[in-house]
């Protein structure tokens, strides 16, 4: 059996790689993009942890709920960054800065 | 009782009377002709006869001074302030020679005061009150409601002496200085009143109370450390040292000369200053608790009386040499109290019985003065009304068109001169035979000793700077073409100079009329009356006409006399050989008054507003700084926070990855050193 | 045979009724609104009431109950469902005169309908999932809301700013969430409170909570997980804008409150000591209400300086957490009910002037008493409230919470901050009275204020009056709810 | 008189003048009646009060009266709305009455959106009188903070050109005292209620925290002090009074300083010593030293001022000064003069504020150098200012004095037996130097040269209204002044534990 500790790793280092891509990433989708990564990090922790509580099988639940609802999260992403983009001709977030201080 | 009225019972309508005349003239003065002078008049007239009958009731009855249960003032703690009247000999001079006077000031005062308008109302108004003050304050029966009415004499003479603070008949200028005088003589007067609140702290602290019954009371007085008493005693006396113009706080008097002259006459002669000697008299039974006191009190008198003199010898302001000469009359009597009480203290201390004429010899010469210096003061207001300046230089030959007020001035200057048999010389020489009394006790003996050669001195100068003064004035020619005379002044102003100038003359006499009993002071030590009577009307004369010393002291004052007539009249004595034409170094000491007010000034600058320079400062910069600094940084940090609202997502991206890192930081510390 | 047993099927779905009331209309907004928005605006209004008569018959009745095991009804849930509902029934009152939307657009409503349901979801729910759902509901019909002025830039630039930082903090919490379940096992609340509160700290607890904290520090505006908070409440429709201050931030709170502040109380029982993380979150209200002050005062537009205040506000309610007592408890609640009415009035003037073109500077409002007295006279109470002057409800509410935080003096220093604060805040509200009150405008004209927007305004003031001046009953109710929370 | 027994004259005393300051708000902007609004209501308040003075003076208890509800009672937290009327807050609210009564006249012309004006004033009076009978620290701090609102606009609305900076700094300097003042309240409160419901009561305070350990007595005295300080206000906490009283409207100003900042000495007093006596003790020297630096600071910070206002408000610090070193002996002596010197100053301040808003209004500006000679333009206007002067620098017969003569008085017994006697010796400067700033202003402003710095062409004199208002002030200076065993008979029964 894989140790858990190696995908506690895993999902670490997604969700690092997610962090560190909305930090450094201008254009908006692939901001949203790295939110999935990060949201996917987390569903593997569940899995992973699932199979050590097989007691609690919520965690399998969970982890489809949040597909669902980052489904949805992008569906409503997608549309707003079109809005943005119908109004400002940009999704670039470096050039979104007229609402500040 | 006179009428079968006990008026002793309404002694306190006395000073009401004029309080009435203040409120009504005050509110309704321009109603009434003259600005409601008849009204002021008649307070004063009612004031003077109530006197005459209390006075007369007090000397045909028992002689015990007469204090009724006082009305309950105030009443804090274990303290009672009260309100109430005491009446004994010393009362009864002071308040028929107080309303008398001022009198005859109120009814000059319509002649001399008749071109002021409007503001007649304003006069009436505030020499009534002075009036009230001046009786209030000789009635009381404590030291606190003596205090109110000090103060109220205070207020009132600020008032007056600031009559022409704006709109100067003379001009802007003389408006600007009387403002400064008035202020100036309530400034140093009040440090003096400081003094005596001290002073009424201390005594309400070891007595309990302010009336003089209980102060007085040798039983009282046993209970209390004799520190405690001397104490109270120094300090009242500094509010005499103030309100009596004496060294070091004299300087305000002159200047004080910026009033009307009637106003003059009023503080000089019958009211304010007389009023620290009266203090004095009325204290003595605390004061002759402590020789070191009474040895106080007599340097200061002798040192004013001194220094006053000499100030007066080469002023030129007809008022000024006149306001000197009552300060230097003021160390008299203070310095006759002086040494009189001395005697008293250290004879209770050795338990000799010997009489004292300090006592008597103060009082009489207050009297005295009181009369003479009145008409003095008149009659230069006489002369000012006629010729419209206060300067000698531009006055000359001004007898022939004013005969009668030259003829009383005259009589004036001949009394405070110390002339033979006119009422100064009779106090005059009682109190340097006062003085002399305790200069053959030791030490302190060469002390006294001091103070009558300087007593003396002052007797020569007197005798000359008031003959300067009259012989300048009347005498010799016109010295300056501009100054029209307008001639004799109207009745009003001319007739109290004659009824006065009765006084001046005999009010000398009295001594030996009976006034030598009423003006005693005795004091019961052991078994012993110190101080007290022994002076028969024989014994007076007697002791002043086979003195070596009141032959000696005739003599300077007639050298005095003639050394002014020499210079001032004949001209035979050029008066610049010896002042090096006004450029020695001593006139010029003289005349800028031993640089007394360049010292107030460089005290009140230095004391007063360098250092309120320095608060401000402080306040604007520092503490106020401080506030608005305060609220500047939050609004400067405001302005550099606020920028790191960037507008861009990734910076707030990342805000929040550090937020997320420091807090697992600050958490893991928390965790590994166990919390804050 | 199956039969449907009407009355076990109202049973099995009354904890959730108040839900399916918001939920029926939520379906329904869309076909009214292509008819009339006005309409669809009073009808999601009368909805909420509705739905606010049963809640509280719900809770007079003592009616407790779970649904599926999730979501439970208590007195706490009730007294969350009616503020959540009255803010909604505000926020569509002052969506009546839609100048801010070109379009006919019911769907509008159903979002925020929708948001409502979600925010109600979080203070029943019982297990980490229900939460979850609950939250995302709410922001997830958030972003599109934000996003509801079609053609204004700012509106959209807010909605990506808003649907970025917010995904972030799904990402964290959700992260969060996994390893918690991780370290406990469990994702029912209570079970891994008693698991949490019994473990000692290690790295994984202190990583599984402190992304909890920043996922849902997000939502309340805590700093540094703020700044999105002036853009998106700057750039978005005021109606949402006040929505989002007054509604979403709450459901923060909540969360907070279910996970955190049980978890200190059952922590302090168990070991009689301060949890750690109580000292963090002292540290961040500190923070977040000083900085939400300061940056505040420099502020020109009424609505940013709003939002800053927001901020600050967050702050003082967060003081509940490391105080966490019945009384504390009872204080933030009471403070999220006064918040309500006070910074839901604020906006709603600024919704109403707004509509009758009045800028959203400082500057615009000059002379603003001249010209509409009343408004200005209601935004005087509001601003006044926020800025704790007795004796309205916002003076209550920091009495209640401040006079909280000084049993057993660990927390004083924060009791000073927070005032220190309170004397900050004064500044800039004074400057928007002043603007009001004192300062000359250019023009004189009377402003007609829409009357949907005038009982907005007037249930409001009324509520910050009455309620500060009586808020006995408003105190009682606040401490059902905390102690059907904290002691089930 | 059983006819009034049954009045309920505390309730009737707040809401009196809350009715005015209603009926006032909505009368006409532009026509005159909020000004006969305004002086209705404050005369009917003030008929009030001395009914209402009549009425405790025969009272079995006299100077004595208390009334309380419930007003919020919670599992957490109770409180009543409970007042409560003695010696102490009778002359306060009288005299409160009394200023809102002659400001109003005094202000009658007032043109400037008069409306809200005289509604300001009134609501100022409803927190007036409220801080001054409140007997639970909630409505205290209600009403406490509910006189702030007023005085800001007041300022801010009516002021001169500064008028926004003073108006915020006054508004949040005091507030921030206000708020320190709080946290000692929820301190109390919290130790008191120990682990019950917090109640505010002060009667319920008092009792709860009597056994108290001096170092938290001293800890809690020392924070309210701090907030009342402010308030009163005592340096280094006063720099929001000068700059406030530069700008407020006359109005505002003899309100401000006749009235609002006594709230300050009268907390101390009612809640320090009355809660806190060992906290007191511990005080004492620092309030003495405090008082003493507050009177001579504040004397010296006047004479070196231009304006006549900011020396008028400085003199208010010296004289509040005065208040606290009553207050710092801790004799029932000095307490006692240190509330006559607050009914006292009151009056005076009215009067020296009322002086320089004419001066203001009428010769154009305040600045004595460029004023001179006014007294002969203005000889009524003179005689105010000069009667007023010499009251505030203690001139006897006037009510002045007798304050400021107990309080040093005080002071000295208090002196008495230890080795700092010659401090008693600043107190007595002070009357120096106030003498000294009161007596050069007068030469400077009414004295001497007429001014040519200014247009006297147009100069006119004090108003009948003006006249009026400022006529009762004097006269009530006067009153006081020769009978003040009135005032003492009411003080005398005035209650305090931390007094001796």
């Amino acid at each position: 059996m894989i140790p858990i500790e190696l995908f506690i790793l895993l999902s670490a280092m997604l969700f690092s790689v997610g962090l560190i891509g909305m930090l450094t990433k201008k254009n908006a989708i692939v901001i949203l993009m790295c939110i999935e990564i990060m949201l996917n990090a987390a569903n593997i922790n569940f899995i992973a942890f699932a199979a050590t509580y097989p007691a609690a099988p919520l965690a399998h639940i969970f982890v489809i709920t949040a597909i669902t609802v980052a489904a949805a999260e992008v569906g409503v992403g997608i549309a707003i960054l079109l809005h943005a983009y119908k109004t400002r001709k940009t999704t670039n977030i470096d050039e979104l800065t007229s609402l500040r201080w | 009782m006179v009428f079968g009225i006990s008026f002793m019972e309404y002694a306190w309508l006395i000073p009401l009377f004029p309080v009435i005349a203040f409120v009504v003239v005050g509110f309704f003065g321009n109603k009434f002709k003259e600005g409601g002078g008849a009204i002021a008049i008649g307070s004063a007239v009612i004031a003077f006869a109530l006197s005459a009958l209390v006075a007369y009731e007090f000397f045909t009855g028992s002689g015990d001074a007469f204090a009724p249960e006082p009305f309950k003032w105030l009443a804090f703690g274990k303290y009672e302030l009260n309100f109430g009247i005491y009446i004994d000999s010393l009362t009864c001079i002071m308040m028929l020679f107080a309303s008398f006077i001022s009198l005859l000031i109120f009814i000059y005062s319509i002649g001399y005061m008749h071109g002021e308008g409007k503001r007649k109302r304003r006069y009436y108004a505030e020499i009534a009150l002075f009036l009230a003050g001046m009786l209030g304050l000789v009635l009381s029966s404590n030291y606190f409601e003596m205090f109110i009415f000090w103060e109220i004499m205070g207020v009132c003479s600020y008032l007056l002496i600031g009559f022409w603070a704006f709109r100067h008949p003379e001009g802007d200028e003389a408006s600007v200085k009387a403002a400064s005088a008035a202020k100036k003589a309530f400034l140093v007067t009040r440090l003096g009143d400081v003094c005596f609140m001290a002073g009424l702290f201390v005594l309400l602290w070891a007595f309990t109370s302010l009336d003089f019954t209980v102060l007085f009371d040798p039983a009282n007085m046993a209970t209390v450390d004799t520190g405690v008493i001397m104490l109270g005693a120094l300090l009242l006396f500094g509010g005499v040292i103030g309100k009596s113009a004496q060294f070091p706080l004299q300087d305000w008097l002159p200047d004080a000369m910026a009033g009307p002259t009637t106003v003059s006459a009023l503080i000089h002669a019958a009211t304010m200053v007389k009023a620290g000697v009266y203090l004095v008299a009325r204290s003595y039974p605390l004061f002759i608790q402590s020789a070191e006191v009474m040895l106080v009190v007599a340097l200061i008198g002798g040192i004013t009386a001194f220094i006053a003199a000499t100030m007066a010898l080469n002023n030129m302001n007809l008022k000024r040499v006149l306001a000197y000469s009552t300060i230097s009359q003021l160390g008299y009597m203070i310095l006759a109290l002086g040494a009189g009480g001395y005697i008293i203290a250290t004879e209770m201390a050795h338990g000799d019985v010997e009489a004292t004429v300090g006592y008597t010899a103060g009082v009489f010469h207050m009297m005295n003065h009181a009369f003479f210096k009145a008409l003095l003061f008149m009659c230069a207001g006489s002369v000012i009304h006629a010729v419209g300046t206060e300067d000698m230089r531009r006055m000359g030959g001004l007898s022939k068109k004013m005969r009668i007020t030259s003829l009383t001035m005259l009589i004036g200057c001949l009394s405070i001169a110390g002339f033979p048999f006119l009422s100064g010389f009779w106090s005059k020489d009682m109190i340097l035979e006062a003085v002399m009394e305790p200069s053959s006790l030791g030490l302190e003996g060469q002390i006294f000793m001091l103070l009558f050669v300087l007593a003396l001195i002052t007797a020569f100068m007197t005798a000359f700077y008031m003959f300067r003064l009259w012989f300048l004035t009347f005498k010799g020619k016109p010295r300056d073409a501009s100054i029209h005379c307008h001639g004799e002044s109207p009745k009003s102003m001319t007739m109290p100079l004659m009824i006065l100038s009765v006084f001046a003359v005999g009010s000398g006499f009295l001594i030996f009329l009976g006034l030598n009993d009423i003006i005693t002071f005795s004091v019961i030590s052991g078994d012993f009356v110190v101080g007290g009577h022994g002076h028969t009307p024989g014994h007076i004369l007697d002791a002043i006409l086979t003195n070596v010393w009141t032959y000696v002291s005739l003599a300077v004052a007639l050298i005095g006399i003639l050394l002014a007539y020499l210079i001032y009249a004949r001209g035979s004595l050029d008066p610049s050989r010896l002042t090096a034409s006004g450029k020695s170094r001593l006139y010029r000491f003289l005349a800028a008054r031993y640089f007394f007010p360049q010292l107030y000034d460089q005290i009140s600058w230095k004391l007063g507003y360098s250092v309120a320079k320095g608060v401000d400062y402080v306040d604007k910069n520092m503490i106020d700084g401080t506030v608005n600094g305060l609220a500047n940084s939050v609004v400067g940090s405001s302005g550099s926070l606020r920028k790191m609202q960037t507008g861009n997502v990734r910076d707030y991206l990342m805000y929040m990855a550090v937020g997320l890192i420091s807090a697992v930081i600050v958490l893991y510390v928390l965790v590994t050193t166990g919390g804050l | 045979m199956v039969s449907f047993d009407i009355t076990a099927f109202i049973d099995y779905v009354k904890p959730i009724a108040p839900h399916l009331i918001l939920i029926v209309a939520a379906l329904l907004a869309p076909a009214i609104g292509s008819r009339s928005e006005k309409m669809t605006a009073v009808f999601m209004t009368l909805a909420a009431l509705s739905a606010i008569g049963v809640t509280a018959y719900m809770m007079y009745d003592g009616y407790t109950g779970t649904f599926a095991g999730m979501y439970s009804f208590n007195d706490f849930a009730g007294l969350m469902a009616l503020l959540f509902l009255t803010v909604l029934s505000i926020t569509s009152l002052m969506s009546v005169p839609g100048t801010e939307r070109r379009r006919r657009n019911g769907e509008y409503f159903s979002l925020l309908a929708i948001a409502t349901v979600g925010m109600m979801l979080v203070c029943s729910a019982d297990e980490l999932i229900s939460l979850f759902i609950g939250i995302e509901l709410a922001s997830i019909m958030s972003f599109a809301l934000v996003a509801m002025k079609k053609n204004d830039p700012r509106s959209s630039e807010a909605a990506v700013k808003y649907l970025i930082t917010g995904g972030l903090s799904t990402a964290l919490f959700i992260y969060g969430m996994s390893l918690i379940y991780g370290l406990t096992g469990t994702l029912n609340i209570s079970g891994i409170i008693d698991h949490l509160a019994a473990a000692d700290v290690t790295w994984s607890y202190m990583i599984a909570t402190v992304t909890l904290l920043a996922g849902f520090g997000f939502k309340i505006g805590m700093v540094p997980f703020h700044a999105w908070v002036p853009d998106v409440y700057d750039g978005a429709p005021t109606p949402v804008t006040t929505f989002l201050a007054i509604g979403s931030k709450k459901m923060g709170f909540v969360v907070f409150f279910k996970i955190f502040l049980m978890l200190f109380m059952a922590s302090h029982l168990i070991t009689g000591t301060t949890h750690q993380l109580q000292w963090v979150f002292a540290i961040l209200a500190a923070i977040t209400m000083t900085v939400g002050n300061i940056v505040a005062v420099s502020q020109t537009s009424v609505k940013r300086m709003l939002a800053y205040s927001s901020i600050a506000q967050a702050g003082y309610i967060l003081i509940v957490l490391p105080v966490a007592t019945d009384y504390a408890m009872m204080g933030g609640l009471f403070y999220m009910i006064a918040h309500v009415f006070m910074k839901g009035g604020a906006f709603v003037v600024v919704a109403a002037l707004a509509a009758r073109g009045v800028g959203e500077n400082i500057s615009d409002y000059r002379g603003l008493s001249k010209r509409a007295p009343l408004l200005a006279f209601a935004m005087l109470l509001f601003l006044f409230s926020l800025a704790g002057i007795p004796p309205l409800v916002g003076f209550d509410a920091k009495f209640i919470l401040f006079s909280s935080a000084l049993e057993g003096g660990t927390w004083t220093w924060l009791v000073a901050v927070a005032v220190i604060n309170s004397a900050i805040s004064l500044y800039y509200y004074a400057k928007v009275v002043k603007a009001m009150y004192v300062d000359k405008g250019t023009t004189k004209d009377r402003l007609k204020i829409h009357f949907s927007f005038k009982v907005a305004v007037a249930v409001c003031a009324v509520a910050v009056v009455v309620i500060g001046v009586f808020p006995g009953p408003i105190i009682d109710l606040c401490g059902l709810g905390a102690d059907a929370f904290l002691h089930p | 008189m059983d006819l009034f027994n049954d009045i309920p004259f505390m309730v009737l005393l707040l809401l009196v003048p809350l009715m005015g300051a209603v009926f006032a708000a909505f009368t006409h902007r532009n026509r005159n009646n909020a000004k006969w609004v305004a002086i209705i209501f404050s005369a009917v308040t003030l008929a009030l009060t001395m009914v209402y003075a009549y009425v405790m003076a025969t009272a079995t208890v006299p100077y004595l009266d208390a009334d309380s509800w419930t007003w919020i009672d919670t599992d957490y937290i109770v409180i009543s709305f409970s007042l409560y009327v003695d010696g102490m807050s009778l002359l306060m609210m009288a005299l409160t009455a009394l200023l809102v009564l002659v400001v109003s006249i005094f202000s009658s012309s007032e043109s400037n959106s008069a409306n809200t004006f005289f509604a300001l004033i009134l609501a100022m009076e409803v927190g007036l009188m409220g801080v001054y009978m409140a007997h639970d620290y909630f409505l205290f701090y209600i009403f406490w903070e509910v006189t702030l609102i007023p005085m800001y606009f007041l300022i801010s609305g009516w002021g001169g050109p500064r008028r926004h900076y003073a108006a915020i700094k006054f508004f949040i300097y005091t507030h921030v005292a206000s708020l320190v003042m709080l946290i000692a309240i929820f301190a109390m409160a919290t130790e008191a209620a120990a682990g019950g419901p917090l109640n505010f009561g002060f009667d319920e305070v008092k009792l709860a925290l009597a056994g108290m350990d001096t170092f938290m007595q001293a800890a809690l005295f020392g924070m309210l002090f701090l907030g009342f300080a402010a308030k009163m206000p005592l340096v280094p906490f006063h720099t929001w009074l000068p700059d406030a009283h530069v700008e407020a409207p006359t109005a505002g100003s003899v309100l401000l300083a006749g009235v609002m900042l006594k709230m300050g000495s009268y907390g101390i007093i009612r809640v320090c010593l009355d809660v806190f006596p060992e906290g007191a003790k511990a005080w004492q020297s620092a309030m003495i030293v405090i008082a003493l630096v507050a009177i001579i600071y504040g004397a010296y910070a006047c004479i070196a001022q231009n304006d006549l206002k900011k020396m008028v408000a400085f003199s208010s610090i010296s004289h509040m000064g005065m208040v606290l070193l009553g207050i710092a002996t801790l004799s029932s002596i000095g307490v006692s003069f240190a509330i006559f010197q607050m009914f006292a100053h009151g009056l005076i301040t009215a009067v020296l504020f009322m002086v320089c808003g004419l001066v203001g209004h009428n010769a154009g500006t305040r600045e004595i150098s460029l004023l001179g000679g006014l007294a002969g333009k203005m000889p009524i206007f003179a005689a105010f200012m000069m009667f007023g002067f010499l009251a505030s620098l203690g001139l006897p017969g006037l009510v002045g004095f007798v304050a400021e003569f107990g309080i040093i008085y005080s002071f000295f017994e208090y002196l008495q037996g230890t080795e700092y006697l010659w401090a008693v010796m600043f107190a007595l400067a002070s009357l120096l130097l106030t003498a000294g700033y009161y007596l050069w202003a007068m030469q400077r402003s009414i004295f001497g040269r007429e001014t040519d710095k200014i247009d006297l062409s147009h100069v006119h004199d004090v108003s009948k209204p003006e006249g009026i208002s400022m006529g009762i002030v004097c006269a009530l200076i006067a009153l006081f002044g020769l009978m003040p065993g009135i005032v003492m008979k009411v003080i005398e029964t005035v209650q305090i534990a931390g007094v001796v």
